[in-house]
């Protein structure tokens, strides 16, 4: 058996979002009325064997490789994949 | 002016201190303000009279460059130097260094490090066409340094690709000193007409002043005081916010501002770097002897409650500050407009020579723009001779065991400073604007100039490892490397921008090497008729374990009447003949070893003393090279650098696809002949009827040369005095070559 | 022939596109603004390599929905040629005027060099001054040219003959290895069913002129001249 | 007021997700066990006018923007900001 991880890493709320603000313009310029503010992240999936799923080994992953520390925060849930 | 507005902090000694600036250079600001100054004037003197904007420790020292002497002493230093190069035309460029940024977070500092340079070629009218890295990190082996290299490779590709500019040259050298603080300088080039260069001042009070570009955010407050100081345990939480890099919005703001310079209706222009709008303003401002007055709160902002102390020292990127015609605002903003750029009026300018800041109205600094700008106090700093230099030069080089000279070649070869940099600049665009005429990997990247058939080449360079041994040598020698990778490249030099890498000014030692090395490059320049141009001053590259080798980059600009006339090093077939063009065998048995490749990879030290230079035997040599390519007479032209002739003669074979057989008498150990890196030493080919007539024009002007060989075979051989030493099969010879760097990558 | 480069926020090819077709071709040429809606007088439209809008989100995904793209699309249902090259090549593929779409390369870092290509079908508007099976050397300069397309696309596209290029060796193989960004069967450009769109990743307008190392992207350029009067669908694609 | 959505755009599970794979190679590196599979995604937050955040109204913004159908899925969150 093995269990899901998902992952959402976002950039720092104070950061400049590039990406967002091209993606914001565009929604808006094909029509879309009311897009306030886009922010642009990650989202990862992992499957893990049983005895890798806890949350601070995820955690773990995030702080060592998965999320780069300076310009990122992260979130995470487990769930039974 | 007001009191100090509520929200701000209580100025103390730990506030200034904590700023960076001295308790006399406080007394100094009260004194030029008859006051204390506010908290946000405070902020603003601290950047601007920090070593990164004020050049305190630095700019005594730099008077040794000509150029910058006779600009600083009227007044027009600008952004980057301009060079004519004929038809009407001119070359602006500039070398900057992002190292803390980098160690930090090596993407983004790097990709903010490319940006910054490209505005201060653009801000001067200039169309950016060419760009250049120079590189040092630690040793390889080491995860983190992997870490490093791969995201500031990766992050100036990300900015490098997107704004189009092509990435044609660099280096990149592996050394532990740099393991805490590894080095990234970017260098860019631009053309422009040379009577349509944009100036960097304020002219005409009433003009209006604008910000294009960018929001505002936090970032980067206090970038210039970061850079200013050793990293350390604590560099973490000293860190500002980091500066996020907009490749896309960079190339908005290129041909905005290119085309809003076609108006006319830009009385000035200014990118911002460090310092922000403070650097853009009180610089601006003093340039033309006039003042200016904004209002933060025009300024459009990221993020919300921002203070005018933050927004006036905020480093966020891809912003200018320009000065318009007043009445014509609205013309210039809907280029700007039209791009999906910001353009908005932010304040004036004023004949009162005061930079006077409003938020909402409220004064919250009132200080004369020449203060800022260039009253920073400088300081004459004790220099020493460290301890080591006499050490290791009473040491003789001549003990490097070579051992089988075929392995120690394949060995070198595969040295990540030697070996091929492909793996680097693959991920670079080196083609886009379609006038790259010879790409990263030979001496120097050449571009055409489209619509008058010049051409010009530019490299950067600089042997630490040389400079380490002998400052004041090992920097001039970087200097006549540059113009011998030029001369090779059948440029012939005519400007040098340089940044210079080192370690705690404040330490006698490192102030004494920047001193040396800068003398070096002075005379140099003088030597060689090619003016210091522009450059950037990077200090405290420190850690508390170690500093770096002293390493004064040189970046060099040359021109070519016909692009036609250009030489790769590649060699360009069967049947040529080789031939070595020199300055010179060094004196001592031994000499070129000092400080070479080969040195370091036997004992992991650096001992002994630099051959002599024998400086116009060199440009004797320059000169001869530039002859034989403009008539056509070489098929390839490489000089030895690191690695020796050994892996010079390797680095052609390899790139032509084509082995050689040579053989080489000298009057020096065989490993020294083979491995040794003294100046001035080139190999050539030419057809078999044309190196009668090489060798001929060359030893007329008094250059030793002679044919060695013959290219051919798919493998190298090389003898000297009649030994053969070296007997390597190309395609394995290749394999260590090219391959080495992208495996080493491939392990982490 | 009348050739058109568009000019999108980001586009960064588009002068060397504009000076290949004016001073190589030597035939009129224009910029076009992305917000332009007309496109008459237009025989060739190049959409041109570059980062349209930073390739934030996906190459070519925002400059798909721009105002020229209907206009594009327009031209192009009239028969009048499209040539989209790299970042182009991917705006093609989001506005739906080719099949399948461009995948970040394998190896996952930005790629630039040049690669041998083949061209699998010379019978097109793209490819018709060379021959079958010809190799040519050309640079690619992307991170994002994996070209994907499902099973029945694929199959249509080879069925179709609507595969133009391949990469391939320096003798022609068609093989994993000189594969510089693991696109699928090796596809390194296409042309739509009716044959007057096409989008390919490597560059011709960097391999035309001597002093570029090659010229053997003329043969792509000089293909465009050489359909010149010829009306639509009268140059055939043949399922070779 | 207004709203905010959470989209996950992921690759189709067809594809093949190289940045994946070298995740999943580079966890199994730095020491981390039971990695058995890694997918990389996008995560986008938007936050919308009140009239604006209808689920359907998003999900419109994904087909015609956020996600390639080509080689994307989407799936979407709404909720109060
Ligand atoms: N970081 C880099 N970016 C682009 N090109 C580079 C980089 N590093 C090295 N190169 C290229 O690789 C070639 C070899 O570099 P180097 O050994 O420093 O040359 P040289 O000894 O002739 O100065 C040069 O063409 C150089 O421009
Ligand atoms: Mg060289």
């Amino acid at each position: 058996m093995s269990r899901k991880a998902r992952i959402y890493v976002t950039l720092k709320p104070t950061l400049l979002d590039a990406q967002g603000r091209v993606v914001q313009q565009a929604l808006t310029n094909i029509g879309f009325e009311g897009v306030e503010n886009v922010r642009m992240g990650k989202y990862i999936e992992i499957d893990l064997a049983d005895e890798a799923a806890s949350e601070s080994n995820v955690a773990d992953m995030c702080a060592r490789l998965l999320a780069n520390p300076v310009t990122e925060d992260f979130r995470l849930d487990l769930e039974d994949a | 002016m007001s009191q100090t507005r509520v929200t701000d902090p209580e100025i103390t000694p730990a506030v200034w201190r904590e700023m960076g600036l001295s308790d006399s250079e406080y007394e100094q600001v009260k004194g030029i303000l008859g006051r204390n100054p506010t908290y946000t004037e405070l902020g603003m003197y601290a950047v601007m009279w920090s070593e990164h904007c004020g050049y305190k420790y630095s700019r005594p020292v730099l008077r040794l460059f000509k150029r910058y002497r006779e600009q600083l002493d009227s007044g027009a230093l600008e952004n980057a130097g301009v060079v004519d190069i004929g038809d009407g035309y001119g070359i602006a460029m500039k070398i900057e260094s992002h190292n803390h940024p980098s160690a930090v977070e090596p993407f983004q500092g790097a990709a903010t490090g490319v940006g910054g340079i490209l505005r201060d070629i653009f801000t001067m009218g200039a169309r950016p066409i060419a760009s250049l890295n120079s590189l040092r990190f630690g040793d390889l082996d080491d995860p983190h340094v992997r870490f490093l290299f791969e995201h500031v490779v990766a992050g100036i590709g990300f900015y490098g690709n997107c704004v189009g500019v092509p990435t044609v040259g660099g280096e990149v050298c592996f050394d532990k000193s740099y393991a805490g603080n590894p080095l990234v300088n970017a260098m860019s080039a631009g053309l422009v007409k040379l009577d349509s260069i944009a100036s960097a001042s304020a002219h005409g009070p009433g003009n209006s002043v604008m910000i294009v570009g960018s929001r505002t955010g936090r970032d980067g407050i206090h970038g210039a005081t970061f850079a200013s100081v050793e990293l350390g345990p604590d560099s973490e939480s000293k860190r500002p916010n980091v500066q996020m890099g907009d490749p896309f919005t960079e190339k908005l703001l290129i041909e905005a501002t290119l085309e809003a310079l076609q108006t006319g209706l830009i009385a000035g222009i200014q990118d911002m770097g460090a310092a922000g709008i403070t650097c853009s303003t009180c610089e601006t401002a003093a340039k033309a002897g006039t003042g200016m007055e904004i209002d933060v709160a025009l300024v459009p902002q990221r993020e919300s409650g921002m203070t005018p102390y933050e927004i006036m020292l905020s480093e966020s990127q891809e912003r200018m500050l320009a000065i318009v015609q007043k009445g014509r605002e609205d013309e210039v903003a809907s280029v700007f407009k039209k791009w999906g750029l910001n353009a908005v009026v932010i304040g004036h300018v004023t004949d009162d020579g005061l930079v006077r800041v409003r938020h909402h109205g409220e004064v919250v600094a009132e200080v004369p723009a020449k203060s800022l700008a260039d009253e920073c106090p400088t300081y004459q700093l004790e220099a020493d001779e460290p301890a080591y230099i006499a050490a290791v030069r009473s040491r003789d080089a001549g003990d490097v065991p070579a051992g089988d000279c075929s392995q120690a070649l394949l060995n070198l070869l595969a040295r990540p400073t030697v070996a091929s940099k492909r793996w680097v600049w693959e991920q670079y665009d080196h083609m886009v604007q379609t006038c790259t005429a010879i790409f990263p990997g030979s001496d120097a990247g050449v571009l055409r100039i489209r619509g008058i058939g010049k051409g010009i080449a530019l490299t950067t360079d600089c042997n630490a490892r040389q400079v380490y041994l002998d400052p004041y040598l090992g920097a001039k020698m970087a200097v006549y490397e540059g113009a011998r990778n030029l001369a090779c490249s059948g440029a012939r030099a005519v400007a040098v921008t340089d940044c210079l890498n080192f370690g705690n000014p404040e330490k006698p030692e490192a102030f004494w090497q920047f001193k040396e090395a800068v003398r070096g490059i002075a005379d140099a320049c003088e030597e060689l008729g090619t003016p210091v141009i522009s450059g950037n001053v990077s200090f405290y590259n420190e850690t508390p374990e170690s500093a770096i080798h002293p390493t004064p980059v040189i970046g060099m600009l040359g021109v070519l009447d016909d692009v036609e006339t250009r030489v790769s090093y590649c060699f360009k077939g069967e049947g040529d003949a080789v031939i070595l063009l020199h300055a010179g065998w060094p004196q001592d048995a031994s000499g070129g070893l000092a400080a070479s490749e080969l040195q370091a990879m036997a004992s992991g030290e650096l001992y002994g003393r630099l051959p002599d230079l024998r400086e116009d035997k060199q440009r004797a040599l320059h000169a001869v090279l530039l002859e034989l390519s403009e008539s056509g007479a070489m098929r390839s032209a490489h000089d030895v650098a690191e690695g020796g002739l050994a892996v010079c003669l390797a680095e052609s074979a390899i790139a032509g696809g084509v082995g050689a057989d040579v053989s080489l008498d000298a009057p020096v150990e065989p490993a020294a002949a083979l491995f040794g890196e003294p100046a001035g030493f080139v190999i050539a080919t030419a057809s078999a009827d044309a190196a009668a007539a090489i060798i001929e024009t060359a030893r007329a002007r008094g250059i030793e040369a002679a044919r060695v060989g013959v290219t051919g075979g798919s493998r190298l051989c090389i003898s000297v005095n009649g030994e053969r030493l070296v007997d390597v099969d190309l395609a394995a010879a290749a394999g260590a070559y090219q391959n080495s760097i992208g495996s080493i990558m491939d392990r982490s | 022939m009348k050739f058109g480069v568009i000019q999108f926020p980001g586009s960064n090819c588009d002068q060397d596109a504009y000076f290949a077709a004016l001073n190589v071709l030597e035939q009129p040429t224009e910029y076009i603004w992305h917000e332009s809606t007309d496109l008459a007088g237009f025989d060739c439209v190049i959409v041109p390599g570059g980062f349209s809008y930073g390739d934030y989100l996906r190459c070519g995904a925002v400059a798909a929905l721009s105002p020229v793209m209907g206009a594009v699309k327009k031209h192009a249902a009239a028969g009048g040629l499209v040539m989209g090259v790299c970042n182009g090549f991917q705006i093609l593929c989001e506005s739906g005027l080719l099949p399948g779409a461009l995948l970040r390369n394998e190896g996952l870092r930005f790629v630039c060099k040049h690669i041998f290509m083949r061209i699998e079908n010379a019978g097109t508007r793209f490819t018709s001054a060379g021959a079958k099976g010809q190799v040519l050397r050309v640079p690619i300069a992307h991170g994002e040219g994996n070209y994907y397309c499902d099973d029945a696309t694929l199959k249509e596209l080879n069925g179709n003959g609507q595969v133009i290029l391949r990469y391939c060796s320096p003798a022609g193989a068609i093989d994993r290895a000189c594969n510089p960004n693991g696109a699928l069967d090796g596809i390194a450009g296409i042309v739509n069913r009716e044959g007057n769109v096409a989008g390919m990743m490597p560059h011709p307008e960097r391999a035309c002129e001597p002093v570029l190392g090659s010229t053997d992207g003329l043969v792509i350029l000089r293909s465009l001249l050489a359909g010149q009067g010829l009306s639509k669908g009268s140059v055939c694609l043949r399922p070779e």
